[in-house]
């Protein structure tokens, strides 16, 4: 075997544990690389900054599962920071079934954090007052349909059993009316189902937090203003909590920004062995050894 | 305050304008005169195209708009002798909703400017009365959309069911699917076919349905063996009489067996687990991934490549395109998966819906260059896109 | 290390999925099987408590006889069994499918046609940045180009070929660009797990 | 009957749910939304049969000694234990069940997805030759974008994440909106065809 074959046809089982390596480096070498916020990670922040404190609510729809969790998770908290900073009330509900674990966990370690730092009462975090979470629903186009006519008809009690109509923030939240834009993070294209029927429907402003892949699926319609604002990946989620972190909502960064290291490195890894295979094959052809 | 106030007024009087900073640091919302005028021309009508129950209220912005709190909305019904507050807006504001009103019952309303919590009245608008709308104006375009396009296809179904020869271009992957049955029948394996991960109201779940028949007349007829596992519970009914349907149609009805359809789990990546469990150890010759995908995608095309196995992938998830091209043999790219049925059946019916589609894509052509083109020339065509 | 043994079951089945990578095994078969058991356990679950009690049994205890009819269709589905009137399942796959299909025949016009033209429209105001303009007519012709490659009822010669030869280079760049772009993704779930591993786990990291 | 019921019931809900997206009035939006709940109870009735199947598939293995036999008393355990957790303690957010869901499943799925860095590496690897002109141009598309948005492509030119994000927003978004605007017809196609009951696949049998 010819030193350019066994370069084209490397196992792949070495590219794994160089991979594996790599990933696991950068927990231990510490390194922070500068970096850029992209215009539709500020197009979001800016139109949560513009909702005006103890008015609309904002809707976020949790419908990440766990596995991706280290994509979404920090977006959550970071979103929610700004809400609970500004006042803004927040609704949330989950269409994906494995999603409710990890929305408890984000509004309530978010609700504490803030809770911890507030030094005066009305700075603290109230369940039923600042935020609902009103739990999943399965037919999740037709739930988020029904929300139009009244959120109540779809969630009569929320995720803990209260009544919906016991608890003091949905006096004021009755349907998409009240709701200033509604945030999907997920790591599936349910967005395109609230942009499909709610928006065409009801004119719900549309918003989302999504894994880097599901992100440029939907640069189509951040385009036309289909969608308000966009979240993309771990590099958005670090995005965003710079930003909250520069406008003083927050005091530490998140779990997004370390990620961004390994990312680094990987894609170093990936682009090396693309390189060798194509050496490989060109010296191959030119030895008239593979077909074209 | 009065201070400030006076220094405003003072500067008003000035005859040069104050320099900006000046005019930002002392804030626009002071009081310039006593009194704020009150906006005018205030006017109520039905909310076009809802389900009633909400008037729209227009005016034109008070004289002294820079300098007053904001708006307030006043309503009574025809019977009310007092009007009542039910709102109030930003200033710079010209529109409000009112949203809870009653069908059939006329309103009259009034808006005032407000200062320091005082308030100065407009004229009453006319009454106005909300109802609720039979038919959305604002959505004749796709109504239209919708009825072009059923007669385009009810035109060529029936120009094709009179016998005529359409043609279609080849697609390549579809060009392999005798060769991939071929394969397995041969190396005495089976064929697992993954309708997708989509439930069956995705249109792609029911093209590949079309497809999955297809291909299981050419297994019944080659004899190979088939697996066919998914992931919701609708779609795995549907699938098994699609299988037992076409081992009838091909008159071997006694070679379909039960375990060739298989639930498995709804959850996403459970079910990519179980297919590489499948295909790790039953090693099927032939791997078809055609449907609705997600991430799981190349989960499965790569485990497949690994494996040895001859793949064709067919998907309308612009997302998972790039994961097949590069892990399978061929890919039915976007609208070949909707084709895809056609070009296996021959069935004239099918080749007919599909050149009502490419007449459809030829007007969204015309469509795009007409509306850009003419633009240029002072005619802006393009509220006929909008939809409300 | 953690004391917690839900972690460390989390850690364990994580290393068994993961031990795949090299080939099969007992492990992987092991969590493999696992997975499916319990998901379709939590799915038993999740419809009853999320969708026959809520919106079934509910409502009808509560007098509302209208879900009378969701219930008929729903059983319908197990004449599956029973040969003579199996044929029946059909009635609620019918309503089901028929549904979907109307659902999506407005929304595919509205969101994916008319939407999406609107926005690659060129108009004047498009070049009001000279830059963005050009940008504009490039999507104008890469879409255009796209869907004469999707053209199926000609041969591809000629201008329809030169077009469409255009059109499939557009969609190589753009599985090219949504490629790389995922990398970032897939490697943030990977980062996430080893974080798991890592941290909870083994506490290396905090 | 057999096939005309069912075809005609799936005509009616078509043309009824395409009406009722243009009739804004207080009744449509009633009776739409009651339609809706029969749909998410529709779903869940139907679980029921793919269980069966699960049960059955699973038992059989076991009960012939197939090979591999012993895992699939671990999937039927797993199932039978899960649902029965759930059904008797509840699925409150302290409960066994969240408990199982976050340290059993949430693992699984999470590593399984995770498998895809992987993938794509020796997918990429041994996938991105440059053998034609389209593959050289997905190959390059794709390490543009790959050094484009990583904060060291700032380094290497500063110029180097725009133009990544270029290649995103332009010919990828052209691309995409193509592609989309022909599924788009498919879909409808087939929809059309569905409700008109020109395709009837989903009828299986011919009787």
């Amino acid at each position: 075997m010819k030193w350019y074959d066994r370069i084209a046809t490397i196992d792949r089982r070495i590219i794994y544990v160089l991979l594996t390596v790599l990933v696991i480096l950068p927990f231990f070498v510490k390194v922070t690389i500068p970096q850029k916020i992209m215009p539709q990670t500020q197009k979001l922040f800016d139109f949560i900054e513009s909702i005006p404190p103890n008015d609309r609510a904002v809707m976020i729809s949790f419908d990440y599962s766990p596995q991706t969790q280290p994509e979404c998770h920090p977006m959550a908290k970071a979103l929610l920071k700004h809400c609970f900073a500004r006042d803004i009330p927040v609704i949330g509900l989950s269409f994906d079934p494995e999603a409710p674990g990890l929305a408890v966990d984000a509004l309530v370690s978010v609700e504490r954090e803030i809770d911890s730092l507030a030094t005066r009462k009305e700075d603290s975090i109230v369940y039923g007052v600042d935020y609902v979470y009103l739990g999943w629903k399965s037919g999740r186009i037709a739930a988020q349909l029904d929300m139009g006519e009244a959120i109540a008809g779809v969630f009569p009690r929320d995720y803990y059993g209260n009544l919906i109509d016991s608890l003091p923030l949905m006096q004021n939240v009755k349907n998409y009316k009240d709701i200033a834009i509604v945030v999907i993070l997920a790591a599936a294209d349910y967005p395109i189902d609230w942009i499909r029927y709610p928006q065409t429907r009801y004119g719900v402003k549309v918003a989302a937090g999504l894994t880097a892949v599901m992100a440029p699926q939907y640069y189509p319609f951040l385009q036309t203003g289909q969608v308000s604002g966009l979240m993309s990946g771990m590099k958005g989620a670090a995005e965003y909590e710079k930003l909250v972190l520069e406008h003083g909502y927050a005091c530490a960064l998140g779990t997004a920004e370390t990620g961004m290291n390994s990312q680094s490195m990987i894609h170093l890894l990936i682009m090396l062995f693309i390189i060798l295979g194509n050496v490989g094959y060109f010296f191959a052809r030119r030895a008239g050894k593979a077909p074209r | 305050m009065r201070v400030l106030t006076l220094l405003m007024f003072l500067a008003h009087c000035l005859p040069v304008p104050l320099s900006p900073c000046l005019i930002v640091s002392l804030s626009p919302r002071l009081p310039v005169s006593p009194s704020p005028g009150a906006p005018a021309v205030v006017s109520a009508f039905d909310r076009p195209n809802d389900a009633g129950s909400v008037i729209q209220l227009r005016w034109s912005l008070s004289p002294d708009d820079a300098s007053i709190d904001g708006y307030a909305v006043l309503r009574r019904a025809r019977d009310d002798t007092a009007y009542t507050k039910i709102g109030s807006t930003m200033r710079g504001v010209t529109v409000f909703e009112d949203e809870g009103v009653q069908d059939g019952v006329p309103y009259e309303y009034i808006v005032a400017s407000l200062r320091d919590g005082a308030m100065f009245h407009s004229e009453p608008s006319a009454p106005a009365m909300s109802y609720p709308q039979f038919f959305h104006k604002g959505r004749i375009n796709v109504l239209l959309c919708i009825v072009a396009f059923t007669l385009l296809l009810a035109y060529f179904v029936v120009k094709a069911r009179t016998g005529k020869d359409l043609f279609i271009r080849k697609i390549a992957g579809l060009a392999a699917v005798e060769e991939a049955v071929g394969r397995a029948t041969e190396m005495g394996k089976p064929i697992l076919y993954v309708p997708g991960l989509g439930d069956i109201d995705w249109t792609a779940t029911i093209a590949s349905m079309n497809i999955l028949g297809e291909v299981a007349r050419k297994i019944a007829r080659y004899d190979s063996a088939l697996i066919v596992p998914n992931r919701w519970s609708v779609t795995y009914t549907v699938s098994k009489e699609v299988v037992k349907e076409a081992f009838v149609a091909e008159g071997s009805p006694d070679k379909f067996k039960e375990e060739y359809v298989r639930y498995v789990t709804e959850a996403q990546f459970g079910f990519a687990a179980a297919i590489n469990g499948i295909m790790t150890r039953e090693k099927p010759a032939t791997n078809f991934f055609i449907g609705r995908f997600w991430a799981e995608s190349l989960i499965m095309a790569e485990t497949g490549a690994q494996t040895g196995a001859f793949q064709i992938a067919g998907t309308d998830s612009v997302l998972q395109l790039p994961f097949f091209v590069s892990a399978c043999d061929y890919t039915l790219m976007g609208e070949e998966l909707y084709a895809a049925s056609a070009y296996l059946s021959r069935e004239p019916v099918l080749l007919g819906s599909l050149k009502a589609q490419d007449y459809g894509k030829l007007a969204v052509l015309l469509v795009l260059f007409g509306i850009s083109l003419t633009s240029f020339f002072g005619v802006n065509l393009l509220p006929v896109l909008r939809v409300q | 290390m953690s004391g917690d043994p839900w972690i460390w079951i989390g850690a364990v089945l994580t290393l068994m999925i993961f031990s795949f990578l090299y080939k099969d095994n007992p492990f992987y078969k092991f969590g493999e099987h696992l997975f499916v058991g319990v998901a379709n356990g939590y799915y038993i679950v999740y419809y009853w408590h999320n969708a026959l009690k809520p919106n079934l049994f509910e409502p009808l205890s509560a007098g509302q006889f209208l879900y009378v009819v969701p219930l008929l269709l729903g059983l319908l589905y197990f004449t599956r069994f029973i040969p003579r009137i199996s044929w029946l399942v059909r009635i609620p796959i019918g309503f089901t499918i028929g549904w979907g299909a109307g659902l999506s025949i407005p929304a595919y016009f509205q969101a994916d046609v008319l939407r999406q033209l609107e926005g690659t429209v060129v108009t004047p105001a498009t070049f009001s940045n000279t830059l963005h303009g050009i940008y504009a007519v490039i999507i104008l012709i890469g879409v255009a180009c796209t869907l004469i490659y999707f053209y199926f009822s000609r041969e591809h010669k000629g201008v329809l070929g030169s077009a469409s030869k255009l059109g499939i280079m557009f969609i190589m760049i753009g599985f090219g660009a949504s490629f790389g772009y995922t990398v970032m993704a897939r490697v943030s779930l990977l980062i996430g797990r080893i974080q798991f591993l890592l941290g909870p786990w083994l506490g290396l990291i905090d | 009957m057999k096939r005309r019921l069912p075809l005609a019931i799936c005509f009616i809900m078509g043309l009824v749910m395409i009406v009722q997206f243009f009739i804004p009035h207080p009744t449509s939006l009633a009776f739409s939304s009651v339609i809706y709940k029969w749909i998410i109870v529709l779903m869940a009735f139907a679980l029921v049969l793919a269980i069966g199947n699960l049960i059955r598939h699973h038992g059989e293995k076991i009960r012939r000694r197939k090979e591999d036999w012993p895992y699939s008393i671990v999937t039927l355990a797993g199932m039978v234990a899960m649902a029965a957790i759930g059904l008797t303690w509840g699925i409150a957010s302290d409960s066994l069940y969240q408990k199982i869901f976050l340290n059993v499943m949430a693992p699984l799925g999470g590593t399984m997805f995770a498998l895809l860095a992987y993938y794509m590496a020796s997918a990429a690897y041994r996938a991105f030759r440059a053998r034609s002109l389209e593959a050289t141009l997905l190959l390059v598309s794709a390490f543009i974008v790959m050094i484009g948005f990583m904060p060291f492509g700032q380094y290497l030119h500063p110029r180097f994440p725009a133009f990544a994000e270029w290649i995103m927003t332009v010919p990828n978004m052209a691309s995409q909106r193509g592609i989309l605007l022909g599924v788009a017809f498919g879909s409808i196609a087939t929809a059309l065809k569905i409700i008109l009951g020109i395709e009837r696949s989903w009828l299986g049998g011919k009787d």
